[in-house]
């Protein structure tokens, strides 16, 4: 009984995976054939493979422009939020202070706001303070949400350290900043690990905010795509194989931070 | 170092955790801070650490009011029950790290030297994550000691041991402190390590202190009856009592005869509490001895000792024997007790009549 | 040990870096919302302040409570499907080894995905012409198009948001699962309980706290799902995907209705504020009954 | 209830080749129908893989288990009917104390009335009465482990329980009603009870026999009083006792006793061994003597330790240290004293490679 019920369990973890990457693999097995192909006949396997696509967008700046784009974003973002999220969140799990609950609720809020929500005043504001069409406004904005959930991570990963710590360290004689950054931080490595992984994936994958701010010089690669779409048609090959680059980031980052992962999600208490 | 605190209290929120206490530990020797959890012994040492500022007193060391300066600028160590190390370092970075912020030389050879009379100089190279229990309080240990500050504080730090290390490591404790290079203080639930660590004993209970003197004297001669409870272990058997015209009347218990002082007003004579430690209910009768016969509830084996616990008509009492015996639950027996070896408490719970010291000139 | 955490108002220095950041993209931006939903703004010099009156057309906006029937029904089918199907997925995921990582990262991988390209692949996969999913619903007979008949992209944008978010769910539940000590499952081996005694009685109450967060966030975020129907349906055919963001992006970008946008958009933000706090304070009670129960942990 | 036999040896690695690979080295043992016993020794000794052995948890890397003579090796927990506690409460979070309690009945699909029967004596047992209708998950741990404890006694058929270190959470002023509990359940019911522990006090008070496990060893199995008297392993003298007995090297020559360069005849009846030798003593034994005893050696007192119920003396004797425990009644010398300890008795003990010789 025991073996049949293992098997049932591994049938449907197989299954789930199918589901999980057959539409991928189209889209993949898509990108390595022509336009031609895609349209005239249909087949699992790409019967005239071309790595044409891929150099398309290799070699024309309006895409590959957008990939440097993102990724400029995403790391002004993920340096940002981290380092105004580690003092915060060591306040929290250290000290209390007058507000410190309802503050710690206040910027959970903000994880849960609608991005179309600020869409109107993110445009007014940043025409008015001149940051349109830049990284750095696509980068702030995405603090919105960046920003509380770095927090709630870090907190989480900081009160698994005793206490006794920090004091034994100050009775020792370190000041604070040289205890945090020499002795605390490499303590917490694993969680500021688990805090970028999650400060790269919400900021990579969200079009809304990116595409509203930015029009030519700042333009990331999911904006780039859905104009591509309206633009020219439908170049199927070609999107397909931006679709594919845009997870490959992605899946190198997952890989590894693929240990932490599930204590970063066990970290998620209220 | 002379350390030395006067009207110290400390109250978190409308709660007091330490009540008015005065206290000036003798210098460069060991004193025990003893109380049950909850007693305060940890608010004490954090405000003695400069970890917490007390509500209310101040805290001088060498004469001089150190009472707001902050841990950083003092030179005090500290070792805590959980066995805190730096898990990033190596042991040899963090037994060095107090000694390189002071930018000390011969730190190679210093803590060398620490770790050997430590006995954790073959695991130097590791992280503390790698050592035993025993091993990474033992680094905590020579960390707090490679400091050489005159004010060491340890806070329970055997406790999370297994029994037999714990044995151990007090040794090689008390063969450290020998040495009276500083003011130790050592926080303990169990009355028997104060006794192991000999030096003086400050008792505290639910935020006071109760009483402090040398270790033994305490012992032997509690000022109450909160003092001898929480000194004692096994704990004293107390048994309610009266006074009679040539000693005490146990409740529903036989008479004792001992000469209560005679200059204590009868209200305090009239409900008395009669103490008797563990060690001092024996097997065979001994001459003027009173028997106390009763009924077997368990017999707890040590190794060294055997604890009998006992149903009475004066109540639950527990003896304590030396070697191992057997007895089946519930068998009858027949303990002993000396008059002149028993406490007596009056009404209010102070000491009146104390046992004399024997095995002394 | 130390019990409770030291009261020290100079906290507030380290927390402020936090403040600033946060009432820059946050604050600021919803004051101007206020702003706007309170005024008629012709021209940025030629403005009137009309009160209430976006409100209450925007309250009597009969698409708009369309919207949110459509948004409540879609989040509540999410719910429904997401959570049962991601704790299966999370009971189901090897516990060690290379398998277990090979596997998380799988599992994990959709939702690294932007959600832009989400749409994307699955546009491509649900078309009849180009698509593995249409076609052979094709093929099987079924007359299918996401793009012609309403209940089709309902289904579509739904099975995609399985797709797409069912892995945090799981990993959620999985880390759940890791957190329980082997004691547990020891215990219960030895008092004889069956598998199913073993989910309902041990991984179940262990999951509760994770599963809280899990509809927590899965909730919040389908109701505010935009990007993935933007790119599949574009909202239609007709209004059948048309969610809330969806309507309000609609109504602020396309139509350029400031006043009326700006007052969705705070009834719109006070609804998931308001569903937050209940939601918030409901875990926050299990949450402290569990801590009582588990002390030992 | 069972007789337990066991004839096994288990190592956590593949291809075990030194002593060191092993969890647990070679070893036999049979646990008789009805008694207690306790397996003690420091943590990492290996009595919890020998536990989880005997209850199914995990199977030996080679031997056999056998319940009354039947090969249960291959069996598990539920098949060979055993019942295991915890260190750590566990406990059904979600369920009353009752169906805590009636859990593994209802599992074996015991008929309802005769459950409810049953829930209630062992409720009564472990004074669980009055909360029998609560959530578990609201209680105190120490309630929680009793929970646990139950759990374990409840089914009247179980061939053994096994205890592994139950009363870690208990708070130190319940433990000794709790062990008087588990005495009187053993009373009463007449279970196989295996109790794993580190702690002395515990084994010897629990146990009929104990047996002493170091390094995946068992180095003596006996009485408490046998555990105390006559240690079988030098480590059976240091961990029983506290302080242990004091070892001090020795040397026979050609018929004479030689200890820290003091000369003695061997004593009489036994015959030992020419070569190296350790002698055994322990603190309760070792008497003041008058000068130049022919069973004592001389010691500096270098600690006088008054412990209230009795003085703790440290002697040096060249570079051996020597305690003794002198019973407060009598006289005790100070710091700096010289004094002779009497070392040579009755309850002197004899090693050879650590073992005792006869």
């Amino acid at each position: 009984m025991n073996e049949n019920r293992f098997q049932k369990r591994t049938l449907f973890l197989i299954l789930y995976i199918v589901f999980a990457l057959l539409p991928i693999y189209w889209m993949v097995n898509m990108s390595f054939k022509t336009n031609e192909e895609i349209l005239s006949s249909f087949s699992f396997f790409p019967q005239h493979f071309t790595w044409d696509n891929y150099k398309t967008i290799f070699t024309d700046p309006a895409w590959y422009d957008g990939y440097i784009n993102s990724l400029i974003i995403v790391a002004i973002n993920m340096a940002i939020s981290i380092t105004v999220a580690l003092p915060a969140a060591y306040a929290f799990s250290r000290y209390s202070f007058i507000g410190d609950k309802h503050l710690f609720f206040w910027l959970l809020t903000n994880r849960m706001t609608p991005p179309a929500v600020f869409l109107l005043p993110f445009f007014q504001l940043y025409s008015t303070l001149g940051l349109m069409d830049t990284h750095l406004a696509v980068a702030l904005a995405h603090l919105v949400f960046n920003v509380p959930l770095a927090v709630w991570i870090l907190e989480g990963f900081m009160s698994g350290i005793p206490r006794e710590i920090d004091e034994t360290a100050y009775i020792d004689g370190y000041s604070f900043p040289r205890f945090f950054l020499t002795i605390f931080l490499p303590l917490i490595k694993a969680g500021v690990g688990v805090t970028a992984f999650f400060c790269f994936m919400f900021s990579w994958v969200e079009l809304l905010l990116a595409r509203t701010l930015t029009s030519v010089d700042a333009k990331p690669i999911v904006a780039t795509m859905t104009r591509t779409v309206s633009a020219s048609g439908m170049d199927w090959a070609t999107l397909a194989a931006a679709g594919v680059l845009t997870i490959v980031p992605g899946a190198i980052v997952i890989w590894f931070v693929r240990h932490y992962i599930a204590k970063g999600f066990a970290m998620g208490r209220v | 170092m002379e350390l030395e605190l006067e009207g110290i209290s400390k109250r978190v929120g409308a709660q007091p955790w330490l009540y008015d206490m005065s206290l000036a530990p003798k210098t460069n020797a060991v004193t025990v801070l003893l109380g049950a959890t909850q007693a305060g012994k940890t608010s004490l040492m954090r405000i003695m650490a400069g970890l917490d500022i007390p509500t209310r007193g101040t805290v001088r060391v060498n004469g001089q009011d150190v009472t707001g300066v902050p841990v950083r600028e003092r030179n005090v160590a500290m070792v805590y029950q959980q066995f805190i190390n730096y898990p990033s370092m190596r042991v040899a970075d963090n037994i060095a790290s107090p000694l390189r912020l002071r930018g000390e030389k011969n730190i190679d050879e210093r803590v060398r030297s620490l770790a050997q009379r430590l006995h954790i100089d073959m695991f130097l190279d590791r992280y503390p994550a790698e050592l035993s229990g025993g091993q990474q309080q033992r680094v905590a240990l020579a960390r707090a000691l490679a400091k050489g500050a005159p004010l060491m504080l340890l806070d329970e730090p055997l406790v999370n041991l297994d029994y037999k290390l714990r044995e151990e490591l007090r040794e090689e404790l008390t063969q450290l402190f020998a040495a009276g290079e500083s003011t130790v203080i050592y926080a303990t639930t169990e009355p028997g390590e104060a006794l192991l660590l000999g030096g003086h004993t400050a008792v505290m209970d639910a935020g006071e202190l109760l009483q402090y003197g040398p270790t033994a004297e305490v012992f032997h001669s509690p000022k109450s009856l909160r003092v001898a409870r929480a000194f004692s272990d096994p704990p004293m058997n107390l048994i309610g009592a009266e006074a009679m015209n040539l000693g005490v009347q146990l409740n529903s218990g036989p008479a004792l005869s001992i000469s209560l002082p005679g200059l204590v007003s009868k209200h305090l004579t009239k409900a008395l509490t009669v103490g008797v430690r563990a060690s001092e209910l024996r097997l065979q009768a001994g001459e003027g001895d009173v028997a106390l016969p009763g009924v077997v509830e368990l017999a707890e084996i040590s190794g060294s000792d055997t604890f009998v616990h006992l149903s009475t008509s004066a109540g639950e009492v527990v003896a304590q024997l030396t070697g191992v015996h057997y007895f089946e639950l519930g068998t009858s027996l027949t303990l002993h007790l000396n008059p002149a070896h028993v406490y007596v408490f009056d009404a209010e719970g102070m000491l009146l009549v104390a046992p004399q010291r024997r095995g002394r000139n | 040990m130390i019990t409770t955490k030291p009261v020290n108002q100079k906290a507030w220095w380290l927390v402020l870096p936090v403040v600033i950041c946060v009432a820059f993209s946050a604050v600021l931006p919803l004051m101007t919302v206020v702003n706007y939903s309170l005024q008629d703004i012709f021209s940025p010099e030629r403005r009137v302040f009309v009160g209430t009156e976006w409100f209450a057309l925007v309250m009597r906006d009969e698409e708009l409570h369309a919207a949110l029937w459509r948004q409540l029904t879609f989040s509540l089918a999410v719910l429904t499907v997401e959570i049962p199907l991601g704790i299966m997925l999370a009971l189901a995921m090897p516990a060690k080894g290379w398998k277990s990582s090979a596997v998380l990262v799988v599992v994990a991988l959709s939702l690294l995905i932007p959600w832009n390209v989400v749409g994307t692949i699955w546009q491509i996969f649900g078309r009849t012409d180009i698509g593995l999913l249409g076609a052979m619903l094709q093929e099987m007979g079924y007359d299918y198009s996401y793009t012609g008949n309403g209940t089709h992209a309902w289904l579509t944008v739904l099975t995609m948001d399985v797709w797409h978010w069912t892995p945090l769910v799981a990993l959620l539940c999985f880390a759940g699962l890791r957190s329980i000590p082997d004691a547990y499952y020891q215990a219960a081996r030895i008092d004889g309980a069956s598998k199913f005694a073993v989910f309902r009685y041990i991984q179940l109450p262990k999951m509760r706290g994770v599963l809280m967060i899990a509809v927590l966030l899965r909730f919040m975020d389908s109701f505010m799902i935009y990007t993935e129907p933007f790119v599949l349906t574009g909202g239609g055919p007709g209004n059948a995907t048309t969610f809330l963001s969806q309507y309000l992006t609609q109504k602020a970008v396309g139509q350029f209705d400031l006043g009326p946008a700006a007052a969705f958009s705070l009834i719109y933000f006070l609804i998931i504020l308001l569903l937050c706090f209940i939601l918030y304070n409901w875990m926050q009670r299990v949450g402290t009954d569990s801590k009582e129960g588990s002390d030992h942990e | 209830m069972a007789r337990i036999d066991l004839d096994i040896a288990h190592s956590y690695r593949a291809n075990p080749q030194q002593d060191e690979d092993y969890a647990l080295l070679p070893l036999k043992m049979s646990f008789a129908d009805g008694g207690a016993y306790a397996l003690l020794g420091p943590s990492g000794c290996g009595k919890t893989t020998m536990l989880n052995i005997m209850s199914g948890l995990l199977a030996p890397s080679s031997g056999t288990v056998k319940f009354d003579d039947i090969d249960v090796t291959q069996l598990s927990p539920q098949q060979r009917n055993i019942a295991q506690v915890f260190q750590f409460p566990v406990i059904y979070d979600t369920m009353t104390v009752a169906d805590n309690l009636a859990f593994p009945l209802r599992n074996r699909k015991m008929p309802e009335d005769q459950i409810k029967k049953r829930v209630g004596e062992v409720a009564e047992m472990l004074e669980l009465s009055g909360q029998l209708d609560q959530r578990a998950a609201n209680l105190a741990a120490d309630a929680k482990q009793k929970i646990s404890l139950g759990r374990g006694l409840v089914r009247p058929d179980v061939s053994a329980v096994l205890f592994d270190e139950p009363l870690t959470v208990i708070d130190p002023h319940l433990k000794w009603q709790l062990r008087r509990k588990l005495k009187q359940i053993h009373h009463e019911l007449k279970l196989t009870l295996i109790y794993v522990t580190h702690d002395q006090v515990e084994a010897l008070t629990f146990a009929d026999q104990v047996m002493v496990m170091t390094r995946g060893r068992s180095v003596q199995v006996g009485s408490a009083d046998a555990l105390f008297e006559r240690p079988q392993h030098t480590f059976v003298g240091h961990f029983i006792g506290s302080p242990g007995m004091n070892f001090l090297p020795a040397q026979v020559d050609d018929q004479t006793l030689v200890v820290a360069g003091h000369k003695f005849g061997l004593p009489p009846g036994s015959a030992l061994p020419e070569g190296e030798l350790k002698l055994g003593i322990r603190p309760e034994y070792v008497t003041l003597t008058a000068a130049d005893d022919r069973t004592a050696l001389p010691v500096n007192i270098t600690q006088a330790l008054d412990i209230g119920t009795h003085v703790l003396l440290t002697g040096q004797c060249g570079d051996l240290a020597i305690k003794a425990r002198l019973s407060p009644d009598q006289h005790a010398p100070a710091c700096g004293d010289t004094v002779w300890f009497g070392v040579l008795g009755s309850h002197t003990c004899f090693y050879k490679n650590e073992e005792l010789l006869p």
